[in-house]
Order: structure tokens, then C-alpha cells, then sequence
């Protein structure tokens, strides 16, 4: 594909431009508060300072990122887990098939967040469906606590990201070549290492990119924690909005939102080149 | 979008394989245990969502009986049936349009020969911007630029993280890419713009509708952005603001039943229109 | 060559059918142990199928497949001690070449040392060794073929299925490659069944080799028999160049047609259709025997093959001369004489003896 | 439309924009916001642009205020004023009534079930060091004035307590009380009373009303060590370009029949003198702190905004919110 | 054929490198209009990489490209007259066989009617008809080369670049499709640059042929001129068997090797190597010339070769013997006569000329 090597950038360019004009330039505006500080009744005073960022410092910030971090891995993990095989089974299914089956593994989020959210506090609190089923099946304990647990913060991210997981991962299972892994039972790979050397590898990106939709939307979710977890667990996202809605303190939350972006995409950076790595991916050397 | 999506057809497979091939591993029997399970759990609060629907009482605690009465309710409701039209159109044209942006961005990262990391970067971002940094930033600078606010300044907005979430899924699937049948296209005389058409999407098709659906999906839920970028009157409220604002009084089960409806119409839809092709290929 | 040994495969009325389409027609062939054996048939008649039979990727709709007695279709690929190079190459694109040829050793799980002073001995007798660290994007379609060649090489499998293993490559490294594989069916001792279009490479290579079309097989034996001695006249057309003469075998044995007689030893009387090789046609004078015409002169390195127009045939006959003899010109007459002793003659489809 | 106005949904009567136009014959058009925070920061980014009259709580009306964004009342455009109790007219953050006009009015303290709870809660540490049996049973409100005006008001401080070593108290104090908390809960809290999930929570008092509406043995009470006095109020934005009509909504909402309106339907106190009288008897024997008066209301603390100490309480909720 | 014709495509000093990888270096050919142009070179050789250049989709790290005199590397593929079969098919999965050949065709907006007639008549040249429905991934690998080559030839450009494009065709079919390259050649005025490792495809096809190595161009020139007068020991090698023969040139002109001396015209005195093709040394009984025995024989089919041992070779030399002739023994002795007017001298790499 270097036949034009002004294409890639010609098609690249609405996409730049839309981030740019909607994205980097207001950003650029709002976090450029960070320099300034928090005015008596909130709003911004503009005296330089680089206070907030070293507030942002704090040990208690690094505290609620990583805990949110390790949360947001985890479902990351079980939804990865979960949404493979399902993906797979997708990819693998009669081909006129497959638009259906992803269809219907959205659709449930065509309703609505809060609502699923209830939903599943119907089914998980002490009086709720889960329960009282138990109870109707015998049980005579104390009902379970499955709500205002990491578990239940948990159960529910990863069930309101799993469709991503799913997309991202069928989209690339679904045009691999299969002689692929017919080269590989036929050197004498079983399925598990055949899945293991050649169609996990070069699903890869498709994981990356699956499980940085969970990471990224579970570090920065209020609603699951707020409602399944009881509020007793916090995502950073939830440190980020309330200093620019409840302590009216833009400044601040512009130092905390331009640290955890730089932070997050570090990270993701960190996470490319892994990937690309274990995918094998040579297109650089290449070039 | 239920009609889009539902007509859309996967294009079929890639580069060399044979149909037949991997017939013999297609084990379908795990498969579809996979697929009951994994349905199983998707489906699990949605039967309760439904069920609440038809329950009598207000409180999601207790069954009180089976009613209708919440239908009637939201028949009644202009304002939700209305931030739920606007719910559709914001996600639909955000869909289209960050679809569109977002696999071009696509194609245009994986075909250049080195990588860039502003451009790595940019294209993460929105990803990782905290939702409501977003969503100051955009309305401060909306109306600095004294732009009226409505479901365009939305639509622009939901643009910015979907097409990032689009390009993301499309990319993954160019990793692999053969390339060779878009010079095929071009030598056969077709302009970039045909070969994309005719070559690239119908193959990249899957992966392009599994970024649409997850785009779709996003819009359909998203709060802040839309609070803060919506005008200032009902003619842009969408669904989710709408039910969020109703957190404090309680949100009643109308809007279980407006989701009992919304996905039944999508599901019938699309199953009338898978009913409709293969009565057409017959 | 081991032609008393029993077979190490059998393949036995093995039929696949891909929805209407017959791909494989109920073969069955026998591959004794330590054979060369050669796939040939036209584009299209069921190869690539009957060897992803063999492996393990296609369930065969019908018939068995013995190895070493035992019927396999219980296992799965990797448990089958046979390997396939893919016709297509099926290289895992993200490994490097030495990744990939790696790889297989790694499945039977022997030491690092061993992997790689296999593989390295692999790339050496391959010519590849200078990219082992490609993937196989970066390399030429002739590199990537002999990857997938080395990838089932290095293996050294009890059978190896070869799906044309070296139509990518030039002829001297082809040359090369061939005497590679017969190198290791005889010191490694492995089964080679190869599919190949190349003619002279089968002719030269196998023990014995099949002959495909449709689905069906058309005859299976060693290379002189079916060049000598081809089963009907699909097959004596498909190898090699034949020339066709329909006429008519006379009460006396003489074969009759516009302008030639012949006199055969043990030819039945009827219509029949007289096969003859251009190399066992001798060009004569005018006047003696089948007269002709030069309508073309092809040139084919070491001799010439001219295209000589006769009454007996609706297509110009080929008849082979050597370069560096006569000149000749298009429009030359001459006359052809036909030796009865290297003729087929086959009668209304059914097979009768020549000579 | 000739008015648009921002409110919480459910907030006001459902035909509020029919009864307003067969009034005034004005168009009125009602957006709704889901929290004051969200609100603010959607006026404070944008100008609040296109807003006319906003409903936010009696903090946030003191900012906004403060920063020049509310037009002052012009009295003589709303002679309802008149219907409100004096008490509501003298309310600390806004003497006089001059740019918010408040809509309803309440306290917070404690929602139980008396039958699920034994003897009678009446402190703040009945919440904060549950008994063992309510161990596991008791919610609190998230929002950080609330949740913060619990520990304080437990240690015996102000709920506008501006003393970092104090609200470092309060702090700890909450912190320990999470142990034994079930969940912080800002908006279901009442039917966890119903379902028995929860037997003590942290409620404001019109909310507690929506329990005791479906199950009788549940009670409020304001405990003894105090309480805050919460009051949600109707401003008018310096940027709306229908000032006039929007005088005429906030004398609309002061007429008494629909002030009465708010009381009746979402249970929650109004500060119309005319109004609260022509509420029937019943509704006060059913819901008891619907009858508190005026003078025992405004005895309750005002919540004021803080200031340079808001850090302070933002803080100190993350740290209560990340400890475990 | 047209040798006098001025070139359409002029290329020059052209070369392209991936990273370090060299795969054209310095590459100057000129393509007459309407002429059978051969590439050919071992495996790696930058034959593919050339074609790609010419197409447009690799640019040329140094020289010009010239087509009818203008210089076409501002061009896009889609704007240039040519048309590339690639060796990997790059067959659009998502069309069916028909739609394949369609689709060059719609690019020119032509009408349906004349789509589809000419669709009708290359899917009929290249017997796919009864695949016109089928998709990629229903086909074998000989009828995916043949879609391949069919959405070439359907656009008739004024230049086709066909890389291996008879492949993975049985004899046969490769006969056939040369023979409708050659019509269209003909009929239609195509330029065709065709890279192939089937020898007697471009001896018997070419009107001229270019020989490439390591990237470099070693020669250009017709087939007889390749095969008679080979430029170097590396051509002599490639094209066709050769036999070397190291040895001394006497003052007197005469070659001499071990156990042979050969008298030769016009050779320069010094250390050469004597080059001689198998077609050129005749068997005579032992005593003659150059002794030896029998060390194998190979089956051609139409011949044999027989590799005999000799004093002068490291090597066996390779000898062509009729298959109807005398009959052969492994170990027989035998001496060889070689013809003085048909062999090359090659001195310290230089070319003499022999004969
Ligand atoms: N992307 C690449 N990166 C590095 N080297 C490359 C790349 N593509 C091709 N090459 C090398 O360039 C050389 C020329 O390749 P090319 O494909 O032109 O060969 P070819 O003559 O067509 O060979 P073949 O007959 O095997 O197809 C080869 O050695 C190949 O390994
Ligand atoms: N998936 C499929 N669906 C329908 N037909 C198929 C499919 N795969 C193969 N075929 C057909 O089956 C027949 C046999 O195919 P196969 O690949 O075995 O041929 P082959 O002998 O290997 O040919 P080649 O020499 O061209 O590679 C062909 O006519 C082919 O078109
Ligand atoms: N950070 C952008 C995510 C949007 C989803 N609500
Ligand atoms: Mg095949
Ligand atoms: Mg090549």
C-alpha cells in the first residue's frame, strides 16, 4: 500500500480534524485551568499557580487510582474471559447468522444504563429475586449479601461492557483464515495450544482493543459503583467529576483530568506495543 | 437503526481458506453452550426489566400483580417519547457519522508507513478524557463560539468518543489486513474512492458494523456529554437525561416498559427483515 | 521400489462432496511405505481435497482411510503422523520464518538444542537460511513456498503430503528441491505423495503416481506404465503429447485411415483411434508413408516440435526433431513415419494393445 | 417558547405548562436537570444561556448569586411573596428574598422502622455506631453536604464547620461508621426501609414521607444533636431574555393552590403560609413532619456555602470514600 | 517480431530497496509494443517487485519509467495503462467469480450488455464458465490462478504484466492459456511482460526474455540468443542444462581437460571453462573421446538423461540419449563426443566465444 503515500493522511484527515476542533482545542481550554486557581465562590481565578498540581500529588489520588485500576483490571479480565468464547462461538457460527447474534448481544444495552443498573439490584439485594429464590429452594440462612460489594461493582461493569468486548474480539475472529489453524492441529497442535500460538496471537488486537473499551469506560464509571457497589468504592472518574461539579473547583479537576489522561494513555501506549509484539505484528520493519 | 443494522448482511470471508475448512473443528455443540450462557447472562436483568414492566406497583421490590398500566402511562408521556426520539436521532446520526470518520481514520493509520504517536494519541484520547472534562470543555467552547446549543452540538460531541471506539475495533481487524486486493482494485482502474466502496468495506463490513453497533450503543447511554451539550429546552433532552433527572423523585417503571418496547421493535425488526431476505433469495 | 511391501495407507472409495459439488468420486488408492508416490490431474479434479482427507480437515461423505491398517478418521490433524504443505502456503504470518518451521518441532515438544540445529539444517537445505528472521510478508512467492516446504520437511512426518511443493520455484532450485526430497525418502525413509502439474517432475520423481479427473481416478501405476501404457485416451492425452489418428482397424489387423496404413500385431477390427508420441515419429522424405505439411515450428530449447498438417487428422500431428538436425521451414513438405511398435490404439473408448 | 425553566422531573405538577398557559397564556416549557451539581456546572461553563428560571438548592442559588449571574426579584412582579411565612423571608443566604424565592423546605435526620428497630433513634449516633442488630442495616446520603453534616453534627459541630482539624474529626468519625453501613444510598433509600433491606437510614424528611406512604411502621425523627435546614429555591438567570414572564412563573408557583401542589404530591413541606393551610388534616396524621412549623424549621441549621473550605469537604468525602 | 518498433515501455536504471533488503537494483529494459516479453530469475530475484513498480505500487528508490515516451510515476495505478496479475491472485473474496471479472470492466463504464459478453467469452477462454457464480473460496487452486489471470486479460490493456500466471495449471491448461495469450497478442495488440520459472513457457513464448539475478539484469534478448549464447556461466546455467568442464586453453587454441582435449576456433589462451548442453554430446562405444560410466538415468518421458561420471567433472555429466534408442545400464562404460561448434568458453568469468 505505498503506491500514494499521501493517502493514509488524506484519509485520516476528517477524522483528525473532528478531534482536534472538538476534542484537543476544548480540552486544551478547560485544562489550561489547571494554571489558574479555584475562585472564592468556585469558578477561576486567573493568578498562575502551580498548586494543583501539587495537590494532584497527593498519596490519596494515587491510593483511588490504583484501587480503581485494579477493579477496572479485573473486570477487564472476566469480561475478556467471558466475551472470547462468545465471540468466538459468533465468528463461528453459519455466516448468515452472525449479524443476528451480535445484534442480540447489544440490544440489551439499547435500553438503559440506569435501569439495567436496577435491574440487577432487583435481582442481587437481600430481598431480592436471587434470594428469595434461594429461600424458596430451602435455604434458611442469613440472606446473601451479593449488593454493595466489589463483587456486585464488578458483575455489573462487566456486564454492561461485555457487548464491547464481544465486538471488538469478533471483529477479528471473524475473517481469520481457518488454514491457519488447520497448519497448526497439522504440525501437531492440539486445539488448546493451536488456539494458544495462532488464533489468540493474531486475535490479539482485537483483545487489546476489547479489553482498553472495559479498562477505559470502568475507570471512569459513577453509576455502577454509586448503585451496585453502595458508594463505598470510587473510580477515578468519579474524583475527576466531582471537583468540577461538587466542589466547584475547576482548577483542581483540570490538574486531576490532565494527569489521568496523560497517565491512562501512557498506559495504553505501554499496552500497544505489548500487543503488538505478541501479535507479531511487523508492519514498522517494514517500512 | 434497527432496520439499518438489521438488513446489513456480513460480508463473506476473507482471503484464501476454504469454505469447508474448518468445518471439521466447528464443534458446534460447545459453541452454542458458550452462546447460552453468554445470552443467558446478557438477558438475566432484562427479563427483570420486562417483568417490572408489567408490574403493578411503582416500587421494583415487590410483585404485585400484572398490569399494563405502566404502557398506558408512557403512552401518556410526551416527554419521554420524545427524549427517546431524540435518544434515536442523536445516536444515529453520531453512528453514521463517527462510523464513517472513525474507519477512514482507521485505513489511514494502518496503511501509512510510520507510525505517529501524536496520531496514537489522538486517537486514544477520547477514550481516556473523563466524560465530564468532555463535556465542560465542549459546552465552554460551544458557546464561546456563541453556538446555539441543541442535538447537533450532541451529535458532534458523541462524534468525538465514538469515532474513536470505531477506529479502535477497525483497526484491530486491519493488523492482519491482506492489502493485496486493494492494489488488485486500483490496478483494475478503480479511484480510492471506488476501491473503498466496492473492496475495502464490503470486506472490512463486519468489523465496520461491530463499530457501528458499539457506537450505536454508546450514544444510546450517554449522560454527561449530553447533558452539557444539550440546548436549553426539551427539543434536545434525550432519554438518558431524562431518566437520570427522574432519580430523585423515582424513576418509574414507564421506562422499563419504554425499554421492554424499544428492544422488542428491534428485535421483531430485525427478525421480520432476516425473514424478508431469505424469502427474497429463495 | 517396494512394491511388495503392503501399504502404509489405503485409501479406500473415499468420496466428498461440497453441497452439489463432487469434489472427490469414490477413490481408492493403496501408497505402499517408502513410496514417491505422484498426484496429477487436471485443475480442479479433486487433489487439494483427497490430501485434506488424508490430514484430517475434510470428512470424507464416503469410504475409509487406513494407515498402517488402523482407519484414522477417529483422529484428529495433530494426532495423524502425516503432515500437509499447503497448496496456499498457510505460513502464520505473525512468526518469522524460523517461527514457523519452529514451530511444529515445539509441538512434539523436544529440546531447544535439537529444535534448532533441525531447523537450522531445514533453512540450510531450503536456501533460507539468510531470512530466517522474515515474516512472511517480507519475503518473495518462491521464499514463501519453500517456508511451507521446510515447515512439513522439517517435520519428518511417516507420510508427507506435498501440494505442489515447487511450482513458485525457478528450475535449477526446483531441480534442487527434488533431489532434497529424494534425498529424504531415502535416508529419512518418509512417504511422500506429491501433487504436482509438472510433468517431468512426476515423471522423473515417483515410484508411482494417479491419475485424477473429476473426482475419479483414472489410473494409478509407475510412470512408464502410464506413459507407455495410458489406460484410455484422457489419460495417454494428459501425459505427455499424443497425437490422435481415428480410422479404422481393417480384418487383416491394419489400422486404416485418409492417407496411412499401418499394420498392428493383435488389433481387434472396428473403429479405433490410433495414439502416437511425437517423438516416436520420424520424419522422412516426401513420398513415404504419411504426407505432410509444416504449418509450425516451435522451438523448445533442446529440440524443435514441428506442427505438421496430414490428412489423417483434423489437428496438425507434433513430431519431435532434434535442433541441431535439418533446418526446416513452415511449408516444408515431408512424410511421417509412424513406428507400430510405440503405438496405443484405442477402440471405442475400450483399451486395446498396441505393438 | 416564552419561558423555559429547569427543574428536577416529578418536581411540579405534570401540567404545570397547560395551567401556567390557561393562566398567563404564556408557553411554558420545562427541562429537567438530574442533580444541582449538574446543573451548576452547565450554567457555570456555559452562561446558563436560554435558562430562565432554574430550581437549585439554596447553596448553589448563594453562588451563582455571587458570581453575578441572577437577576434580582422584582417584587413588585410577584405579589404572592406575600403567602410565604415570614420565617421564609428571613432566611440567612438571601434576606429579603431578593434574587431566589424558596419552593419547598425541610430538614434531614433519621427514617427506621420501628418495628425492626428497638427503642426510639433520637441521635446522630444511633446512625454513625449502630447497635449490633442495626449493624449492616443503616444507609447514609452520598452527597458530600449530607453525608458530612451527619459526622459533624455527631461530634457536635456545625454543618457548615470550617475547621480542618474538626471536619478531620468528623472524617474519622464517618469513616468508622462505613463499617457497619449497608450501602450510602442518596435516591432508594426509603423503599430499602419498605423491602426490610435496610431498618435505619439517613433520609431527608419528605423522602422518608414515600416510605411511611407504603408501609406505616416507618417514622422519621430529627435527632437531638441538630440538623440541617434545607431549602430548594426558584431563581431567575441574568442572562434570560423573558424576565418578565418569569416573574409571573414564580408568582404562578406562589399562588397557593399550586404551591399546595408540591406538598400533597411529592410530600414535601412548602413555605407557603396559604398553601401548608389548605392542606387537608389528614395528610399531617398520616405524615407527622409534614405539621412541623416554620419556627421549628428555621431553628435547624442553614447550609451556606463554604468557600476556600469546600476543599477541605471534597477531600475528606474522597478519603471516606476510598477508605475500606 | 516488431523489433524495429520504437519501445513502449522504456525502464530505467530502476531500483527499489526494502530497509536494507536490495530487491532491484539498477534495472534497464526496454518493451517494444506488442512484443512477448519474458522476466525470469531465480526465486527472490526482484522479478514481482519490478512488476509491482511498473503497476504503481511500489516507488522506485532510483530511475525512470517510461511508457510511450512519458514518464509514468506521478500516475496512480488506476491511471495507468497496464494491468498486473499478481503471483498471490489478491482475488476479491466478496465477488463471486463473475463479479471478479466484472468488476475491471465496470471501471470503464462500459455498458452491462458489453460487460457481459466479454465476461462470457474470457470466463469461456479459460473454461471458469461453470464457476461463474462460485466465490473465491469455493474454488481449487488452479481455478483461483485462472480468475486471477481472466480479470487481467478481461481489460485487455495496452500492457499486462502477468506474474506466474500458468503456475498452478496442469500441462494441458497451461497449453491452452499460452496459446490464448498468444492469440490475444496477436488479435487484440497486447504487450505482454510475463515472470515465469516454466523454461519451455518462455523459450517457446517469448519474443524476447530477460534474465535478472540478485536484482540485477544479466541479459535480455531472444530465446535462441539466451540458449545459444548465454552472457555469463550463470545464464548458461539457468536456462537449460549445461555441463562444465573446467580446463586450460593451449597457445594452439586447443581446450584441455582431463582425459579430454577439445580443438576450438577462435579461443584465447588461459584458464576456461567449457560449456556444453546434454543435446550436444553424443554416446559412442568406449574408446572415443571423453570416457565414462554411467553413473544414473533419469526418465523424461520422450528421453532419457544419463548422468555419466567423467575424469573432467566434479559432477556427472548430463547427457540426452532418445528413450527409444539403445538401451542403458547403470555402470556401463561409455565414452562421449562433444560437439566443438556447439559449446561456449567462459574465461575468468569473461565471455569467449565457442564455435
Ligand atoms: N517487504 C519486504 N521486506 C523486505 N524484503 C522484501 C520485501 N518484499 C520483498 N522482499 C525481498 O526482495 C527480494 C525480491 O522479491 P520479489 O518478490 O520481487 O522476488 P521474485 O523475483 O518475485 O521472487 P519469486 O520468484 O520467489 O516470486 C526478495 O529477496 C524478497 O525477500
Ligand atoms: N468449498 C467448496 N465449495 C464448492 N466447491 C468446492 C469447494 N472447495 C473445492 N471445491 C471444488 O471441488 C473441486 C476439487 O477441488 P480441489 O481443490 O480438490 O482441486 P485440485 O485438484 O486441488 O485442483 P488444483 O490443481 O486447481 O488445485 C473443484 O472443482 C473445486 O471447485
Ligand atoms: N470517555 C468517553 C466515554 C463515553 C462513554 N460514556
Ligand atoms: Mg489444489
Ligand atoms: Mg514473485
Amino acid at each position: 500500500m505505498s503506491f500514494n503515500a499521501a493517502r493514509p493522511n488524506l484519509l485520516a484527515a476528517p477524522g483528525v480534524a473532528w478531534l482536534v476542533t472538538f476534542m484537543v482545542v476544548p480540552c486544551l481550554l478547560v485544562l489550561s485551568y489547571a494554571f489558574f486557581q479555584r475562585g472564592v465562590w468556585g469558578g477561576i481565578e486567573y493568578t498562575f499557580t502551580l498548586e494543583n498540581f501539587a495537590r494532584v500529588a497527593d498519596p490519596l489520588y494515587a491510593r483511588i487510582f490504583l484501587n480503581s485500576a485494579r477493579i477496572a483490571l479485573t473486570t477487564t479480565a472476566i469480561a475478556i474471559l467471558i466475551a472470547y468464547p462468545a465471540a468466538y462461538a459468533i465468528a463461528r457460527a453459519p455466516r448468515t447468522r452472525q449479524p443476528i447474534l451480535l445484534f442480540f448481544a447489544v440490544l440489551p444495552f439499547w435500553s438503559n444504563y440506569l435501569i439495567r443498573t436496577y435491574a440487577w439490584i432487583v435481582l442481587l439485594n437481600r430481598e431480592g429475586l436471587i434470594n428469595n429464590l434461594l429461600r424458596s429452594m430451602g435455604y434458611t440462612g442469613e440472606p446473601l449479601s451479593l449488593l454493595y460489594t466489589e463483587a456486585a461493582v464488578i458483575t455489573g461493569l462487566v456486564y454492561n461492557y461485555l457487548p464491547f468486548v464481544i465486538l471488538a474480539i469478533y471483529s477479528t475472529l471473524s475473517r481469520l483464515n481457518p488454514e491457519l489453524m488447520e497448519a497448526s492441529r497439522d504440525l501437531g497442535a492440539g486445539p488448546v495450544r493451536t488456539f494458544l500460538r495462532v488464533t489468540l496471537p493474531l486475535s490479539l488486537p482485537g483483545v487489546a482493543a476489547g479489553g482498553v473499551f472495559v479498562f477505559v469506560l470502568s475507570i471512569g464509571n459513577f453509576v455502577t459503583p454509586a448503585l451496585l457497589g453502595g458508594g463505598r468504592f470510587q473510580m477515578v472518574g468519579n474524583l475527576v467529576y466531582d471537583q468540577f461539579l461538587t466542589a466547584n473547583d475547576w482548577p483542581f479537576g483540570a490538574a486531576l483530568g490532565a494527569a489521568l489522561i496523560v497517565t491512562m494513555i501512557v498506559l495504553l501506549f505501554v499496552q500497544a506495543r505489548a500487543t503488538a509484539r505478541a501479535s507479531g505484528e511487523s508492519r514498522e520493519a517494514q517500512a | 437503526m434497527t432496520g439499518n443494522s438489521a438488513t446489513v448482511t456480513v460480508a463473506d470471508a476473507p482471503v484464501a481458506g476454504r469454505a469447508g475448512g474448518a468445518a471439521a473443528f466447528r464443534r458446534t455443540l460447545p459453541g452454542r453452550i458458550v452462546l447460552l450462557l453468554v445470552f443467558g447472562f446478557l438477558y438475566l436483568p432484562i427479563a427483570v426489566l420486562v417483568m417490572l414492566s408489567f408490574n403493578d406497583s411503582g416500587l421494583p421490590t415487590a410483585w404485585s400483580g400484572f398490569s399494563t398500566r405502566w404502557y398506558s402511562a408512557l403512552l401518556g408521556n410526551s416527554d419521554i417519547l420524545r427524549a427517546a426520539w431524540n435518544t434515536l436521532v442523536v445516536a444515529i446520526f453520531a453512528t453514521l457519522v463517527s462510523t464513517i470518520l472513525g474507519t477512514l481514520l482507521a485505513l489511514g493509520m494502518e496503511t501509512r508507513r510510520r507510525k505517529s504517536n501524536g496520531l496514537e494519541a489522538l486517537a486514544f484520547a477520547p477514550m481516556v478524557i473523563p466524560d465530564i472534562v468532555l463535556a465542560v470543555a465542549l459546552l465552554t467552547f460551544f458557546s464561546r463560539l456563541g453556538l446555539t446549543m441543541g442535538l447537533h452540538t450532541i451529535i458532534v460531541s458523541h462524534v468525538v468518543f465514538d469515532l474513536a471506539f470505531v477506529c479502535s475495533v477497525v483497526r484491530a481487524r486491519l493488523k492482519h489486513f491482506d492489502f493485496s486486493i486493494v492494489e488488485a482494485s486500483r490496478d483494475l482502474g478503480a479511484s480510492g474512492w471506488t476501491t473503498f466502496w466496492r473492496v475495502t468495506f464490503p470486506v472490512l463490513l463486519p468489523s465496520i458494523v461491530a463499530g457501528a453497533l458499539l457506537a450505536f450503543t454508546l450514544s444510546v447511554d450517554e449522560f454527561i456529554i449530553a447533558f452539557f451539550t444539550a440546548g436549553a429546552g426539551r427539543s434536545s433532552i434525550t432519554l438518558p437525561m431524562q431518566i437520570y433527572s427522574m432519580i430523585r423523585f423515582g424513576i418509574t417503571p414507564e421506562v422499563n416498559a419504554l425499554a421492554t418496547i424499544v428492544m422488542g421493535v428491534s428485535a421483531t425488526a430485525l427478525l421480520i427483515s432476516q425473514w424478508l431476505n431469505k424469502e427474497q433469495v429463495r | 521400489m517396494n512394491a511388495e511391501t503392503s501399504p502404509i495407507l489405503r485409501i479406500e472409495s473415499v468420496a466428498k462432496k461440497f453441497g452439489p459439488v463432487v469434489a472427490v468420486d469414490g477413490v481408492s488408492i493403496d501408497v505402499r511405505e517408502n513410496e514417491f508416490f505422484a498426484l496429477l490431474g487436471p485443475s480442479g479434479c479433486g487433489k487439494t481435497t483427497l490430501l485434506r482427507m488424508l490430514a484430517g480437515f475434510e470428512t470424507p461423505n464416503a469410504g475409509r482411510i487406513l494407515l498402517d491398517g488402523r482407519d484414522i478418521s477417529p483422529l484428529p490433524p495433530e494426532k495423524r503422523p502425516l503432515n500437509l504443505m499447503f497448496q496456499s502456503y498457510a505460513l502464520f504470518p505473525h512468526m518469522t520464518v524460523r517461527q514457523n518451521l519452529s514451530y511444529g518441532l515445539e509441538m512434539e515438544r523436544l529440546d531447544k538444542a535439537e529444535i534448532r540445529r533441525r531447523v537450522d539444517e531445514t533453512m540450510a537445505t531450503t536456501d533460507l537460511t539468510q531470512f530466517a528472521d522474515r515474516k512472511p510478508e517480507q519475503l518473495s512467492g518462491g521464499q514463501k513456498q519453500r517456508v511451507a516446504l521446510a515447515r512439513a520437511l522439517v517435520k519428518r512426518p511417516k507420510v508427507l503430503l506435498l501440494d505442489e511443493p515447487l511450482g513458485a520455484l525457478d528450475k535449477k532450485l526446483r531441480e534442487k528441491m527434488q533431489l532434497e526430497l529424494k534425498r529424504m525418502q531415502n535416508e529419512v525413509g518418509i512417504t511422500f505423495i506429491i501433487v504436482t502439474h509438472d510433468q517431468e517432475e512426476a515423471l522423473v520423481m515417483a515410484d508411482r503416481m494417479a491419475i485424477l479427473k473429476d473426482g475419479r481416478l483414472l489410473q494409478c501405476g509407475s510412470p512408464e506404465e502410464i506413459y507407455e501404457a495410458p489406460a484410455d485416451r484422457f489419460v495417454a492425452n494428459f501425459i505427455g503429447v499424443m497425437n490422435f489418428i481415428d480410422g479404422q482397424v481393417a480384418e487383416d489387423g491394419v489400422f486404416e485411415a485418409e492417407g496411412l496404413r499401418l499394420a498392428l500385431v493383435n488389433a481387434r477390427p472396428g473403429p479405433a483411434t490410433l495414439a502416437t508420441r511425437p517423438e516416436n515419429i520420424a520424419v522422412g522424405a516426401p513420398g513415404e508413408r504419411l504426407a505432410g505439411t509444416i504449418a509450425d515450428i516451435a522451438y523448445h530449447g533442446l529440440d524443435r516440435v514441428l506442427h505438421v498438417k496430414t490428412p489423417a487428422t483434423p489437428v496438425p500431428m507434433q513430431v519431435r526433431v532434434p535442433a541441431s538436425g535439418a533446418a526446416y521451414r513452415v511449408g516444408d513438405a515431408l512424410s511421417l513415419k509412424i513406428d507400430p511398435a510405440r503405438c496405443r490404439l484405442f477402440a471405442g473408448g475400450a483399451v486395446g494393445a498396441g505393438g | 417558547a416564552d419561558l423555559v425553566i429547569s427543574n428536577w422531573d416529578g418536581y411540579m405538577a405534570k401540567d404545570i405548562a397547560e395551567s401556567f398557559k390557561a393562566a398567563t397564556g404564556l408557553e411554558l416549557e420545562v427541562v429537567n436537570h438530574a442533580t444541582n451539581e449538574e446543573i451548576m456546572g452547565k450554567i457555570m461553563a456555559g452562561g446558563g444561556k436560554g435558562y430562565d428560571v432554574v430550581f437549585v438548592s439554596s447553596p448553589f442559588a448563594e453562588v451563582l448569586n455571587a458570581q453575578g449571574m441572577l437577576e434580582p426579584l422584582d417584587k413588585s412582579a410577584v405579589p404572592n411573596l406575600a403567602n410565604l411565612y415570614p420565617e421564609a423571608e428571613k432566611l440567612a443566604y438571601d434576606p429579603g428574598n431578593q434574587f431566589s424565592v424558596p419552593y419547598t423546605w425541610g430538614t434531614t435526620g433519621l427514617c427506621y422502622r420501628s418495628d425492626k428497630v428497638s427503642g426510639t433513634p433520637d441521635s446522630w449516633m444511633n446512625l454513625l455506631q449502630p447497635a449490633d442488630d442495626l449493624k449492616g442495616k443503616t444507609t447514609m446520603l452520598a452527597t458530600d453536604r449530607w453525608l458530612m453534616g451527619a459526622g459533624l453534627l455527631g461530634k457536635g459541630y456545625s454543618v457548615n464547620e470550617t475547621d480542618p482539624a474538626k471536619i478531620n474529626e468528623a472524617r474519622d468519625l464517618l469513616i468508622e461508621a462505613k463499617k457497619t453501613l449497608l450501602a450510602y444510598d442518596d435516591t432508594t433509600f426509603y423503599s430499602k426501609l419498605v423491602s426490610g433491606e435496610a431498618s435505619l437510614v439517613h433520609a431527608w424528611d419528605g423522602w422518608c414521607n414515600y416510605g411511611i406512604a407504603e408501609n406505616k411502621d416507618i417514622k422519621f425523627v430529627v435527632p437531638k444533636e441538630g440538623s440541617d435546614l434545607w431549602i430548594d429555591t426558584m431563581v431567575v438567570m441574568k442572562d434570560s431574555e423573558h424576565k418578565d414572564n418569569a416573574m409571573k412563573f414564580i408568582n404562578f408557583i406562589l399562588d397557593a393552590k399550586n404551591h399546595a401542589w408540591a406538598a400533597e404530591n411529592i410530600l414535601y413541606k412548602v413555605p407557603n403560609k396559604a398553601a401548608m393551610e389548605s392542606l387537608p388534616a389528614s395528610l399531617g396524621e398520616q405524615y407527622p413532619n409534614m405539621k412541623m412549623p416554620p419556627e421549628e424549621l428555621v431553628k435547624y441549621e442553614l447550609l451556606r456555602d463554604l468557600g476556600p473550605a469546600q476543599k477541605d469537604y471534597s477531600r475528606a468525602v474522597s478519603e471516606i470514600k476510598a477508605a475500606n
